[in-house]
């Protein structure tokens, strides 16, 4: 008799095998990588307890910086969100040239490493660079500002929403679209009561992913920004300089708040998807 | 598709099989200096020379590694392991630092090497732009209206803090001044202060390459360099009337030192920065050399101004570090109230 | 070697989908579960083939415990419903697929397994077509593939699952009297899942009508017409040419639009 | 008369004029621009003078650095992208969300972050830093620091590339390929593999990409030791900070030539193998 399935209760037998080696290497995997070294993190803040967490996480410097992130990520994602939508548009439904190149431009951000950005937008904004001076003569700073670091979140945020609501627009077929005509309703108002509300769930991912990108980008916005405390000085960098002056319990404590929060945005948004699905 | 799984397994256990070969370090050869930002050309110019001596000296080859980044993050990463032989900072409370939270040294360390274990000198100095056009000659002129100073964070840059004792320095001996007017003279200047950058060499980047500002507070030897290599004739060094004797100290980590073998090594390259040739090179680097003959031979160099000291003014790092620079100290203070 | 079901229950999440169905048919047998869907046959059919397990009951065939037997090693020819032909093999590839995936020692040579796929191909009509891509092919060709692919690896037990739904009326009235032949021919016990009581009654030896996770009734289908024991099986025989309803999407979790993300 | 009509589907000409033209300037000026820079920042001074400084010995060491570190963190993550995605697509379990989340986690954490975990860990004040010490185990500013970090911010690229295609194509083909009396690898290499095989190698592509070009993990952990434990991208920001900006933005342009190298090779496999593509997309 080959080996019955009965021996194990807890799960019920599948007929596609692997189940459990590939969920055991996936756990095991994770936990080496990702969740014993953030466990770690979760243990260190601490030290002082939870009213010294609290002071830490309400200091007016740790208090800024966080607000500066969560802040300029989310308005880049909304900028991301508009601009996103518009050039997705045009690149799926408009032919003309050079379309291709623009289109596989917009991976950019996905490949060019984030240090690599960093440099090359502060040298493009700054006061002598190729775009930085025509907008020093308006008035416009953007290098070593709170601009910089929006324009450098808007940069590595595009591909999200552009990626993300791409194969939607691809597969929406323009029966419907044709439909709305037929039943009499001008182009702008297809465009706001099927298209847009067809687009809804994948603006909203690719949005909600670009910002939660945004919030803990640090390669690309620490060349651009000034990193003035209380001014343009992120998250992430606060972090960074609370390990240099040997805080550890202060680091972690951001660190902390940032994992919290981008998990829960993770979690909301896979969950969300799962509802979208079931729709 | 499996052919190129298994090709890319191949090549990655080959890269596996060669890296224990890479970083292993013989035993005693190689030293590991970890300096701060300004200090690569200085080190690169040591070390061959050095190099060259020991070998003369004891027939053996030493490889030097230089590891350089802000001065506070430097010292953070030997305590965290980064496993130096040999720490040259930017100030004695970085290495303080790791006597205190990893004891890879004893807390005395600086009575170990002559001049408080400062091999070269340096002080603080004013980099202005071509022609001064803001007419910045003295520390009063960095708080004029529309002034921008440039200096680094001093929460994780050496120059920084001392570019801050240096101000403080000069605003308490002023006519009638005191720890009071010194206070506000210091919040004056970092309210012109438009970015703050987390080492000296950010700062000297965005003033010198990004044209920010209109005057930085810089090291003496990167005021030089950055007048010699980044734009003759686009700046000029400004001496204020007083400054501070910047001392980066230097020192052999014990415990690590002991570990690899290289503690003879790691000893003859420290007492070989005190040595003439050696001077030469540190003086050519624009760093002050401690030999007072070849100070005078390059004293052209080094025009003389009043410099306070560390200890004299603030009673020593161990003091300094935690009234201005501490958490709650008086550059949080300044920061709080100021913006 | 006949084939006996024993009061099957099986749960999925939310809902029961067989509430303890037991019947029994003999070797050799062609054996049609007609129902509306929801009512279960499909996953009968899967816990037969070793695809999907009961939460209690038994199977016995070919004298074995049969639910104790792994899929891969059931020699159950299974016909999905969409064919779930491999779309990256040629027809011959897909065909000769369950020969060449045997252990070395039992592996027909290379010709061997040629000659088997151009038996086969005779066998379903389709010479010629070998190197052809699924996507060539029309929905009554790539039944045939299915079933031939099914039929390469000798089966002990040949498993059909709605195999004409997608078809039209002509191809599937044509492919219907094949099957039967086939069936026939070669005395492979037979299930086939359906909704549609003609073709069920067409092809089957014997029916088991199905509503709501049991049998309702069991037997020939002159018996089933002739004297409907419920009333279900009475109404539902009644509503001939009823419009077919699509069958359920596979259960499709939050991940859909994952890809996008890159 | 010429004139001609639109279709309903259509915009009319002055929206698709604007359109374009915003989307082009956008690319072209948030996108392109930064890309020319680089370029034009390394060729400043003459091609010679960027070619000599990437020949420099610590140039050097850190491609080769970054390439040994890919070359570690791609098998494996590859090899994890496959399974984590087997799992969670071709199975139903509980916490599939919270699992598909912590998979997608790396993605949004801040990659100082990460670095910061494995200093809390591995760091001589942190969790196991004595005992490795002891053992003479060197694991941050080190290469296993440096491969562990950047392992960690490239987790969930093959997955989530992988796990949608996969749920896409649902179950049929395998339990087909099971009937068929084959064995797990079998099915996996015959069947599942060659249909996932585009998304497995954009995915490989993407996390290749970043593997190479991470910076804020890498930067936290790698100890800045010059010809040692610089990666390229910690190396071009030594040598930024050093002014030497033909240097940095020569080693720069080489990890730009990557990038574009990478939208090039997956432009390139979506044009040419289109139709293969859409095929493995959807039924």
């Amino acid at each position: 008799m080959p080996v019955t399935r009965q021996a194990d209760r807890r799960r019920k037998p599948d007929a596609l095998p692997g189940f459990r080696l590939t969920l055991g290497v996936t756990l095991f995997y994770l936990c080496i990588i990702t969740l014993i070294p953030l466990a770690a993190l979760l243990i260190q803040p601490w030290s002082n307890g939870f009213h010294g967490f609290i002071t830490i996480l309400t200091s007016p410097r740790v208090l800024a910086a966080l607000k500066l992130s969560f802040g300029s990520a989310a308005i880049a994602a909304l900028v991301n969100m508009v601009f996103g939508l518009l050039v997705a548009w045009t690149l799926t439904r408009y032919r003309f040239p050079f379309r291709r190149v623009l289109d596989a431009l917009i991976d950019l951000p996905f490949a060019l490493p984030t240090a690599v950005a960093g440099i090359a937008l502060s040298a493009l904004y700054a006061q002598n660079g190729w775009l930085g001076a025509p907008l020093e003569r308006i008035g416009i700073k953007v290098a070593y500002t709170p601009l910089g670091i929006l324009v450098a979140l808007v940069f590595i945020g595009l591909p999200f929403v552009v990626r993300t609501i791409e194969p939607i627009l691809a597969d929406m077929s323009l029966e419907a679209e044709e439909a709305a005509a037929t039943l009499g309703a001008t182009r702008l108002q297809t465009l706001a009561r099927i298209v847009l509300p067809t687009l809804a769930p994948a603006l909203m991912t690719g949005t909600t992913l670009a910002f939660a990108r945004a919030v803990g980008e640090y390669g690309s916005v620490i060349f651009i920004a000034g990193n003035l405390p209380r001014v343009s000085e992120i998250a992430p960098l606060l972090i960074v300089i609370r390990l240099e002056e040997f805080d550890y319990p202060g680091a972690a404590a951001i660190g902390v708040i940032m994992l919290i929060a981008s998990f829960a945005i993770l979690l909301a948004l896979n969950l969300l998807q799962r509802r979208l699905a079931r729709r | 598709m499996a052919r190129m799984t298994v090709a890319a397994i191949v090549v990655a256990a080959l890269a596996a099989a060669t890296i224990p070969a890479a970083p292993a370090r013989a035993a005693g050869r190689t030293l590991l200096n970890v300096s701060y930002d300004p200090t690569r050309e200085l080190y690169q110019a040591l070390n061959p020379l050095f190099a060259k001596e020991w070998k003369q000296e004891t027939g053996g080859t030493v490889d030097i590694e230089m590891s350089h980044s802000g001065s506070g993050s430097q010292a953070r990463a030997v305590i965290d392991g980064l496993d130096a032989d040999v720490v040259t900072l930017a100030l004695a409370s970085d290495i303080d630092a790791i006597a205190q939270k990893a004891h890879l040294l004893p807390p005395d360390w600086q009575k170990r090497l002559p001049d408080d274990s400062t091999p070269y000198t340096s002080t603080i100095v004013f980099l202005v732009r071509q022609g001064n056009p803001k007419k910045i000659t003295d520390w009063p002129d960095l708080i004029k209206p529309g002034v921008q100073v440039i200096t680094p964070n001093p929460k994780t840059s050496g120059a920084a803090r001392w570019a801050f004792l240096a101000a403080w320095a000069w605003a308490a001996h002023r006519p009638g001044g005191n720890a009071q007017t010194a206070k506000a003279y210091v919040a004056a200047l970092y309210k012109h202060v438009p970015i703050l950058t987390t080492g000296a060499r950010g700062s000297t980047t965005a003033f010198v390459e990004r044209g920010i500002g209109d005057v930085l507070l810089s090291w003496e030897n990167e005021a030089d360099l950055a007048q010699a290599q980044l734009g003759p004739g686009r700046f000029a060094i400004v001496y204020p009337s007083s400054s501070i004797l910047a001392e980066p100290p230097v020192a052999l980590l014990d415990k690590n030192v002991d570990r690899h073998g290289t503690r003879k090594v790691a000893e003859a390259y420290l007492k070989f920065l005190y040595s003439k040739p050696a001077q030469e090179i540190e003086a050519r680097n624009h760093y002050r050399p401690r030999d007072p003959q070849v100070l005078s031979e390059y004293s052209r160099e080094f025009p003389p101004l009043k410099l306070y000291t560390i200890e004299a003014e603030f009673g020593g790092w161990a003091k300094a570090q935690a009234k201005y620079f501490g958490d709650g100290g008086i550059f949080d203070q300044i920061y709080t109230h100021g913006r | 070697m006949s084939l006996i079901v024993e009061s099957l229950v099986k749960h999925f999440t939310t809902y029961p989908a067989l509430k303890g169905v037991s019947f029994t048919a003999p070797q050799g047998a062609f054996v049609a579960l007609l129902g509306p869907s929801g009512s279960g046959k499909t996953t009968l059919l899967r816990i037969l083939g070793g695809l999907e397990f009961p939460d209690a009951g038994a199977v016995r065939f070919a004298d074995l415990n049969w639910l104790a037997v792994p899929a891969r090693s059931r020699r159950a020819g299974f016909v999905f419903q969409h064919y779930a032909l491999f779309r990256h093999m040629s027809v011959a590839k897909n065909i000769a697929f369950g020969l060449s995936v045997r252990p070395k020692a039992e592996r027909p040579s290379r010709r061997e397994i040629a000659r088997r796929v151009e038996e086969l191909l005779s066998l379903v009509q389709l010479e010629g077509m070998q190197d052809r891509y699924p996507s060539q092919l029309s929905g009554g060709q790539r039944q045939r593939v299915a079933l031939a692919r099914a039929l390469a690896i000798e089966p002990r037990m040949l498993l059909l699952d709605e195999p004409f739904g997608a078809l039209d009326a002509k191809v599937r009235k044509e492919l219907r009297g094949w099957l039967r032949n086939l069936q026939a021919r070669t005395g492979i016990t037979t299930v086939l899942v359906t909704h549609d009581q003609e073709e069920a009654f067409a092809v089957a030896d014997l029916v088991a009508v199905m509503n709501d996770g049991m049998i309702e009734q069991y037997g020939t289908p002159q018996d089933v017409r002739r004297a409907p024991r419920t009333r279900f099986v009475a109404e539902f025989l009644e509503t001939k040419g009823r419009p077919r309803s699509s069958p359920p999407l596979e259960d499709r979790t939050g991940f859909h639009s994952w890809r996008d993300l890159n | 008369m010429t004139t001609r009509t639109r279709r309903a589907a259509e915009d009319p000409v002055a929206m698709r004029l604007i359109c374009i033209a915003i989307t082009a300037a956008f690319i072209i000026v948030l996108l392109l621009l930064p890309l020319i820079t680089v370029f034009a920042q390394a060729l400043a001074k003459g091609l010679g003078l960027a070619l000599s400084r990437i020949e420099t010995h610590d140039a050097w060491t850190s491609i080769r650095l970054t390439l040994i570190v890919a070359a570690i963190s791609l098998p494996l993550n590859t090899l994890f992208g496959i399974c984590a995605a087997w799992a969670i697509a071709k199975h139903t379990f509980r916490g599939k969300v919270l699992l598909t989340s912590l998979i997608d986690l790396p993605f949004s954490v801040s990659p100082v972050v990460a670095g910061l975990a494995y200093v809390l860990i591995f760091g001589m004040q942190g969790w196991l830093g004595p005992a490795l010490r002891l053992w003479n185990i060197k694991i941050i500013f080190a290469l296993p620091g440096i491969v562990l970090a950047t392992l960690f911010v490239t987790v969930p690229f093959v997955a989530r590339e992988l796990v949608p295609l996969m749920i896409d194509q649902g179950r049929d083909e395998e339990e087909a390929a099971v009937s068929l009396g084959a064995g797990g690898l079998q099915t996996f290499f015959r069947v599942t593999l060659p249909n996932i095989k585009w998304g497995l190698l954009y995915g490989v592509l993407l996390c290749n990409a970043r593997a190479m070009g991470e910076f804020g993990a890498v930067t936290v952990v790698s100890g800045h030791i010059r010809g040692l434990t610089n990666t390229m991208p910690v190396q071009v920001e030594a040598l930024y900070n050093d002014y030497e900006f033909v240097g940095a933005f020569a080693l720069a342009s080489l990890l730009a030539l990557l990038a574009l190298f990478t939208l090039a090779l997956k432009s390139l496999l979506e044009w040419r193998y289109a139709g293969e593509i859409a095929a493995t997309h959807r039924h």
